[in-house]
């Protein structure tokens, strides 16, 4: 615990010294404390996975009390996570924040809410105490309000992060009314304790509580109206934290109830997996639709977030039905897609940083051709877009294999319902990972390849290099975790075990020799994907080769038999998704249809389209409405004059004394 | 047997009444003038015999601020504002009167009320104080001349303060000389307030302080 | 030392009618409220008394201490606001006001230290009248309708609040005495009816001082026309005074066996209250009357946990600290805004962040201590006042919990309002967020740097408020404890 | 007995597995043209055409589009790698695969999205807006056509109680009626994918002319010479993967080993008479329809899954 609790405060102490000193100094001063912070940080974690599990107990005063910090190999993961992710965001930092030092606009304590988002979500997964993970729960959204607010000077940005705050100050009083109940059936406020207090009946409305507070944190649908807003609205370093590490928070607390209170009957595990399925599919779909490069990926990570926690649910389910494959494979595959999740969805948010930097603009429509201009971007951001579909060689196909495999697993639930909802998951989520292809092939051939499509896109630079480092990390990451992904199972597995409740020993075992021998499976898919590798080199090689004497010619794209294509003919990427939008318009509520052409030259149209979410335009919308609605139909309540107030007092006191003279004798 | 106190509230019962017709504010003030001094009976006549002190403050109470003092403030301000007559009442006169004998009425069923169930406290004080307090919160709701209201304000400080000869309870004196100065000085600064009122306003309706609002 | 603490404004307030010099009024209140401190500090330390009308005990130093605290405060803050207007207030003005300043502490200390329930009602009634010139500062046709209102609704409210006080003496006959310590003792002999008839009118009464809904009408008009640092007294100090008054009484009912009864309506209307609250919170204008009708919010809250009694009423306590803490900074605050701005409208302030930092932030973190959020010492209460709430049933709580955000929300989206966006001319209004160029050239600064007294206290509140938050310290914990325990509740 | 036969066999089995694999795709392509030829009163090309095509392309020189970046170059690889090593998994005609684990038919289909991906990437690099309402289509057909391949897959794997390609095909309980049914089934709802992923009539006409209609082949527009080759090797391969699924399907378990090759080919055969057939016989589906067809394999799924759970009750 020792080395942790250092690396945590050291990242504190560098978040105050950057409070003190210049603008320009204060990403150094950050960077020099993070870096080793950060090595400490993992040295606990790859301790804890290793070994015995850490803990640290305080005693504070009223109404605290024994206070206990536990590093297990839960939280380990989620430290991994969180060191890594938030090393590498820092790092893009110092870079994305460069472009604005000089244009008036004070950086101030812009680094300081960042490492202390970092800080409070080390703390929210050690911490042991329902009291102080509420104050770490909060102060982590509190610091990323903060930081969402950068670019406060815009409309929008304003609106999100009101939109922001809002949602999870609702998902902390979830979660307060949760750990009230908790805290009031265990008569303390250890949340080790709350797992024992609970019985079976009640653990699922409380479960359910539990999940809406954290699962608004997550961003799971319909709980995701934040995400698509505040994601765009952060600055890039600041998403790509927040969608890659902080909604994570969410998982892990959703996981870390599940742990507590053991074995949860069957039905949370249909109801989580519904909740997943539902944010899978329609997170992609939803993604299809924007025109913004950050508003598409924030959608995904609720696709991500989706994926997830349908390994949660089968995990759920294995647990109910006491099927060993079943709850290893959700889990271990829950939280195998949790890291690379963080991985390639950071790296796809700082490569939408480096573009929105290099170009002022995120619209993917008014982007293209930037492979040529920001060429190291251009391929870094492929390997990202491969890995969030899920494609061979990289993490993303490795976790979503995982998944798949628990799923197969699921017909042994011994159980026609389970077995039914087994293959609409897998169908669900193959739906999902091709739909991803969707997308990615949009963004990617629309915003990279192809003719600029706008002056600003012409003039595109590439980004800086301390954005690029933490991107190439990642990338690599990426690549390594898929080609190798047999080398980080072990530590997965043994959370995924104690998650679902058996031993270590006992899951190794499984997974070892039993019916999946996961490891042997990973190897061959590791060995495959090398030769994939090697079939792409040496195809290029003798590409290369029977091209070495023949002219390869450069000319313009064939236009068949038209004048050459300009940068404006090409296709759009509304175009691109539109066949597909239209099959899926139900879910969407259209603004704004294409004006009709009519003239036989016409000399100007134009058409624009804004698709809105159901839930949006038919929930949440007229739901605030009605409420203001409602306030103004009582805003008569304060005229202003003097005897309509006196008479409120004077009718109530009238009917407190009857009140009184009625319940006399 | 009809005791002298009895008789002196129900004489200012009575006044209640013209006070809750009358237009003309400074016959509202001599009202006041002639209630002060009908309180001072009662209370003397409450008082446990040789009680100098406790007449002394009795008389400072009343015969000093509510016969003399406030009523005289009262019309220096109404004639420096220029103020004669309540301009129209919310309920017209006659309905003014018919509430105001209404109230007397509830006032006087309490009483009857109070003298069947609760020994310890002096009907007649009890019912004719409620009819006070309920006449001065009407007459605030029904007038609109700031003046009214205070008018009104004082007249349920009477209801309260016959209310509490209702019992022999004793406060201490300190206190009842404090009760007495924050009225006093309560009253001193509701005129100066509708001095101000005048020269921002031009005028005192309680309908022109409707600006702050939601 | 209560001969002290009760004597020497008196004498300083006769002192400043001689006087009458801008350097003598501030050493005077800044000297008092030092002094104020001291004291309280010293009556924690040990409790004293002066004659038989005046004693501190458990209850009253808790009040008195966090009077000193806001006393404090708002002193400090009161120097630079004064000093700072030279063109519209005299010298003689600000004499003025620090003269009634010091007889309204004067009065609020008598509320708190009282041993006669009569003479608690005489001193709450004084410190309506003394505040009525404060509230008047500016004499506009808006304040002084604000301060008609005040005194007249307050006045009458605290009319019927004696008739409740005569009502209990109605029910005590056999003591014919209003010292708390007589009707203590004679609580449970007392004669049932009238104890239960007395609550309804203190409640009214007191609760007309105290903001409860549905009396609470005067409040958000006083509290916006004020200078802000009688806002923040008149939030910070004198609702609780009233309080005090109303637990003062809630003993005896409890000791008499009435305490349901007074629970369930303190409770009722603590929700009226928010109720209220969040009706204009939602479309406040004018952002001291959004921060008014926050102080009726949570002296509902208060209220709330005052009634459901166990441990809401450590909780409510405790949740009287945080909020005079957090809403006398916010208040303070926003006479900060108001000097930057000129304007008490929310539609008129924008992109405080550009204008002045420092006050951006204090204007949010008030925002965030007066909302629960970790790390202030609201947080802490609201959730044990939420816990007790669920031990009584879900569905008050579950009331409480929507009443509550949506509150927030509506503070939150103004705050947001005023703190972002570029100067005025330069707010990008309406420009698709995708489509602005990154970092953009915003101009220079205008920044415009108030004195560190504008910032200091608000410092001092909020940190206070932080550092209580997290863990209660022992000797607040111990105070805290005792005045719930005094009330019936365990914390 | 038949395990002891496999093992001796085993590595002549794998040479002729892998010589298949090499060499039918293009024999395929050949067939369903000298189909359609026949069908239409031609003699055709020769069976081996496409092959020779193949070739001529291989030996070319090539042509790149200036606005093109090194995607455009690499895709064509990628695209042939990744069914390179998806042929790995899939089981020939002994019903035995090179490669076989749990869930490979995850990492089948997800490598063919891989080629896809490239496919689809590189077709937009050229800027056309051609290529780009080419890869609109394919990704619109196949997007849609996947899910239901795993349905399939899904539902076989329930029936058969086992999660490898090899597995579900050659454990897949055959004789009984229901069986049949199932067979004939998962037959058909994998012959709608090869007509997707192969970019056949109904869903996709490679004979048209009209650059507007088409699907597969605009994408390609400015491919040429070996990318060219790469892409329609890749193409023809995988369409030759999805005929031998549709082999394995059908192909009864625990034949001899000459037996069961006979009886492949003649699968893999009769499947190319029937591509050529269709085309002779069907028009191109109006874009708008083709959804709804491709939705016809979900169906099959659906049908599937409940037949096998039937047959679990039974």
């Amino acid at each position: 615990m020792e080395p942790y609790l250092l690396g945590v405060g050291l990242y504190l102490a560098t978040g105050v010294v950057s409070l003190l000193v210049g603008e320009r100094a204060k990403s150094g001063v950050v960077l020099a404390g993070a870096l080793p912070a950060t090595l400490l940080l993992v040295v606990a974690a790859v301790r804890v996975m290793t070994g015995p599990t850490a803990r640290l107990s305080i005693v504070l005063g009223y109404p605290i009390g024994a206070a206990s910090f536990v590093l297990d190999p839960l939280s380990a993961l989620f430290v991994v996570v969180i060191a890594v992710g938030g090393l590498a965001s820092l790092v893009y930092a110092g870079g994305y924040l460069r472009s604005y030092l000089g244009t008036g606009r004070t950086i101030g304590s812009h680094w300081f809410f960042l490492v202390l988002l970092v800080v409070s979500m080390l703390l929210v997964v050690v911490i042991r105490h329902a009291i102080l993970f509420l104050i770490a729960w909060e102060l982590m959204s509190l610091s990323s309000f903060f930081l969402v607010l950068f670019e406060n000077e815009k409309r929008e940005v304003q609106r999100a992060a009101l939109n922001y705050l809002i949602t999870m100050h609702v998902g902390l009083f979830f979660l307060v009314a949760a750990f009230v109940l908790l805290s009031l059936k265990a008569g303390s406020f250890d949340l080790d304790r709350f797992g024992r207090a609970v019985g079976a009946p009640e653990s699922v409305p409380l479960f359910f509580l539990l999940f809406l507070g954290f699962g608004i944190k997550a961003g799971f649908i319909p709980l995701h109206s934040w995400l698509p807003l505040a994601h765009p609205a952060a600055p890039s370093h600041v998403s790509g934290l927040m969608s890659g590490v902080m909604i994570k928070m969410g998982i892990y607390g959703i996981l870390r109830f599940i742990l507590l209170f053991g074995a949860l009957p069957a039905e949370a595990g249909y109801a989580v997996l519904a909740v997943s399925l539902l944010s899978a599919v329609l997170g992609v779909i939803y993604a299809i639709a924007q025109h913004d490069l950050k508003t598409l990926l924030a959608y995904h990570s609720v696709e991500n977030i989706g994926i997830i926690g349908i390994g949660i649910g089968f995990g759920l389910l294995g647990m109910a039905y006491r099927n060993e494959g079943v709850a290893l494979l959700g889990f271990g595959g829950a939280l195998f897609h949790m890291i690379n999740h963080s991985i390639f969805k950071g790296l796809l948010f700082y490569g939408a940083g480096a573009v929105y930097l290099g170009t002022h603009s995120r619209m993917i429509d008014r982007l293209g051709g930037l492979a040529r201009r920001m060429g190291i971007t251009a391929a870094l951001f492929l390997v990202g877009c491969l890995a969030i579909c899920g494609l061979p060689p990289f993490n993303g196909f490795v976790s979503e294999f995982v998944l798949y495999l628990g799923m197969l697993h699921g017909f042994g639930l011994g159980n026609t319902f389970a077995t039914v909802v087994s293959v609409f998951s897998v169908t669900a989520l193959a739906l999902v990972g091709s739909l991803a292809v969707l997308c990615f092939t949009k963004v990617y051939g629309v915003a990279f390849l192809g003719s600029p499509r706008s002056a600003e896109a012409e003039r595109a630079h590439e980004a800086d290099w301390r954005m690029l480092l933490p991107m190439g990390f990642l990338a690599l990451l990426c690549l390594g975790l898929g080609l190798f992904p047999q080398t980080v199972l072990p530590s997965i597995a043994r959370a995924a075990a104690e998650l679902s409740g058996y031993s270590a020993g006992a899951a190794g075992a499984f997974l070892g020799t039993g019916l999946a021998s996961l490891v042997s499976i990973l190897r061959v898919i590791s060995i495959l994907f090398l030769a994939l590798l090697g079939t792409v080199g040496l195809l290029a090689g003798v590409r290369a080769l029977l091209l070495r004497r023949r002219t390869v010619g450069r000319t313009d794209t064939w236009a068949c038999g038209y004048r050459p294509v300009g940068p404006r003919m090409q296709y759009t990427a509304s175009s691109y998704a539109r066949p597909f939008l239209e099959l899926v318009s139900p879910l969407f509520k259209e603004h704004g249809r294409p004006t009709e052409v009519r003239a036989l030259f016409p000399l100007a149209a134009e058409s624009s389209t804004h698709s809105e979410e159901l839930l949006d335009a038919y929930v949440t919308k007229p739901v605030v409405n009605a409420l203001r609605a409602a306030v103004k139909r009582f805003t008569w309540i304060q005229s202003g004059n003097l005897q309509q107030y006196m008479l409120y007092g004077l009718l109530f006191l009238l009917v407190t004394v009857v009140w009184v003279l009625g319940t006399a004798r | 047997m009809i005791k002298l106190v009895d008789v002196v509230i129900i004489l200012f019962g009575i006044s209640l009444l013209n006070v809750t017709v009358s237009g003309r504010l400074e016959v509202s003030l001599k009202i006041l003038s002639l209630q002060g001094f009908l309180l001072f009976v009662a209370a003397v006549a409450s008082l446990p015999a040789a009680d100098l002190l406790g007449l002394i403050v009795v008389a400072v109470e009343t015969l000093v601020f509510k016969t003399a003092v406030i009523p005289w403030y009262l019309r220096k301000v109404i004639r420096e504002n220029g103020l004669y007559r309540e301009s129209e009442p919310r309920i017209s006169n006659f309905y003014s009167l018919v509430a105001g004998s209404a109230l007397f009425l509830f006032g006087l069923i309490a009483a009857y009320w109070a003298a069947g169930s609760l020994s310890p406290i002096r009907p007649l004080h009890f019912g004719v104080s409620i009819s006070t307090i309920l006449v001065g919160i009407f007459i605030i709701l029904n007038r609109k001349q700031l003046i009214s209201h205070i008018v009104g304000y004082i007249i349920l400080e009477n209801g309260i303060f016959l209310l509490s000869l209702a019992a022999a309870s004793v406060l201490p004196i300190v206190v009842e000389l404090g009760i007495a100065l924050d009225i006093f000085v309560g009253v001193f600064i509701f005129g100066l307030l509708v001095k101000q009122i005048r020269s921002v306003f031009q005028e005192q309706h309680v309908d022109r302080l409707t600006e702050l609002k939601g | 030392m209560i001969a002290l603490l009760l004597i020497v404004p008196v004498v300083l307030a006769l002192l400043l009618l001689v006087v009458r010099s801008r350097i003598a009024s501030s050493l005077f209140l800044l000297g008092y409220a030092f002094l104020h401190l001291g004291l309280s500090i010293a009556l924690v330390i040990r409790n004293g008394s002066f004659t038989r009308y005046f004693r501190a005990d458990g209850m009253s130093v808790l009040f008195l201490l966090l009077l000193s605290a806001v006393v404090l405060c708002v002193s400090i803050y009161t120097v630079y606001y004064f000093r700072d207007v030279r063109g519209e207030h005299t010298e003689r003005d600000y004499s003025t006001a620090v003269l009634y300043l010091l007889l309204f502490i004067d009065s609020v200390n008598g509320v708190l230290l009282s041993t006669n329930l009569g003479l608690l009602w005489v001193f709450l009634e004084a410190s309506t009248l003394t505040s009525v010139a404060l509230v008047n500062f500016e004499r506009k046709g808006s304040s002084l309708e604000a301060a008609w209102k005040y005194i007249f609704i307050c006045s009458i409210g605290i009319s019927l609040g004696f008739i409740g006080i005569i009502f209990i003496s109605f029910g005590s006959l056999q003591t014919a005495s209003l010292f708390f310590d007589d009707l203590g003792r004679v609580a449970g002999s007392m004669n049932p009816f009238w104890l239960r008839l007395s609550f309804p009118f203190i409640v009214i009464g007191f609760g007309t001082k105290m903001g409860l809904a549905p009396v609470h009408s005067w409040l958000p008009d006083a509290h916006s026309e004020a200078p802000a640092p009688i806002s923040a007294l008149l939030s910070g100090a004198l609702l609780n005074s009233a309080l005090f008054g109303i637990l003062r009484v809630l003993v005896i009912m409890k000791k008499a066996g009435e305490g349901a009864f007074a629970g369930n309506l303190l409770a009722i209307m603590g929700f009226l209250s928010l109720f209220v609250s969040v009706i204009f919170v939602l479309g406040a204008r004018n952002y001291k009357r959004m921060l008014a009708y926050s102080s009726i919010e949570n002296m509902g809250i208060i209220s709330i946990g005052i009634g459901i009694g166990g441990a809401g009423i450590f909780a409510a306590l405790l949740h009287m600290v945080g909020h005079s803490l957090s809403k006398s900074s916010f208040f303070l605050t926003a006479g900060n805004v108001d000097r930057l701005a000129h304007s008490r409208q929310i539609a008129d302030v924008r992109g405080l962040f550009r204008r002045d930092r420092t006050t951006a932030w204090l204007w949010i973190a008030s925002l965030l201590a007066i909302s629960a959020m970790p790390p202030f010492v609201t947080f802490l209460s609201e959730f044990l006042l939420v816990r007790r709430l669920f031990e009584r049933g879900a569905l008050p709580a579950v009331l409480f919990l929507l009443l509550v955000v949506t509150i927030v929300f509506g503070m939150t989206q103004s705050v947001i309002r005023m703190v972002s966006g570029g100067d005025e001319e330069g707010d990008s209004v309406g420009q698709a967020t995708a489509e602005v160029g990154a970092p953009r050239a915003l101009g220079p600064q205008r920044s415009a740097h108030l004195p560190v007294l504008a910032y200091l206290p608000q410092l001092l509140l909020l940190a206070t408020a932080a550092a209580i938050g997290l863990v209660v310290p022992g000797p607040l914990f111990a105070l805290l404890r005792r005045a719930a325990a005094y009330l019936g509740g365990s914390p | 007995m038949p395990r002891a036969e496999g093992d001796r066999m085993r590595a002549p089995a794998i040479v002729l597995h892998v010589a298949l694999t090499a060499a039918v795709p293009f024999l395929f392509l050949g067939a369903v043209g000298r189909v359609k030829a026949r069908w239409a009163g031609r003699r055709g090309a020769p069976l081996l055409q496409p092959a020779l095509d193949l070739w001529k392309e291989l030996r070319k020189g090539a042509v790149v589009s200036r606005s093109t970046s090194p995607v455009f170059v690499v895709a064509p690889l990628v695209s042939l790698a990744s069914a390179v090593v998806a042929s790995l998994v899939v089981p020939g005609f002994d019903h035995k695969a090179l490669v076989s684990f749990p869930g490979d038919f995850v990492l089948f289909a997800y490598l063919l999205g891989l080629g896809r991906f490239a496919s689809l990437i590189g077709a937009m690099d050229t800027g056309s807006s051609f290529e780009g309402m080419g890869a609109s289509r394919e990704i619109f057909f196949s997007g849609l056509a996947e899910p239901g391949f795993f349905m399939i897959a899904a539902s076989l794997a329930y029936a058969s109680g086992l999660s490898s390609f090899q597995e579900l095909l050659g454990g897949f309980q055959r004789g009984t009626p229901s069986a049949y049914l199932q067979e004939a089934l998962a037959a058909s709802g994998l012959f709608i994918m090869l007509v997707v992923e192969g970019s056949r009539v109904p869903v996709d006409d490679p004979a048209t002319h009209l650059e507007l209609t088409m699907v597969h082949e605009v994408m390609v527009l400015d491919n040429s010479g070996p990318d060219l080759a790469f892409i329609q090797w890749a193409s023809a391969l995988k369409v030759y993967l999805f005929a031998s699924l549709i082999a394995g399907v059908i192909l009864p378990a625990h034949l001899p080993l000459g037996l069961s090759l006979i009886v492949f080919l003649a699968l893999i055969a009769a499947q190319a008479i029937a591509v050529g057939l269709v085309e002779s016989w069907m028009a191109r589906l109006r874009l708008t329809h083709v959804p709804q067809f491709i939705f016809l394999i979900n169906v099959g799924g659906i049908l599937l899954l409940f037949l096998a759970l039937l047959g679990a009750r039974g």
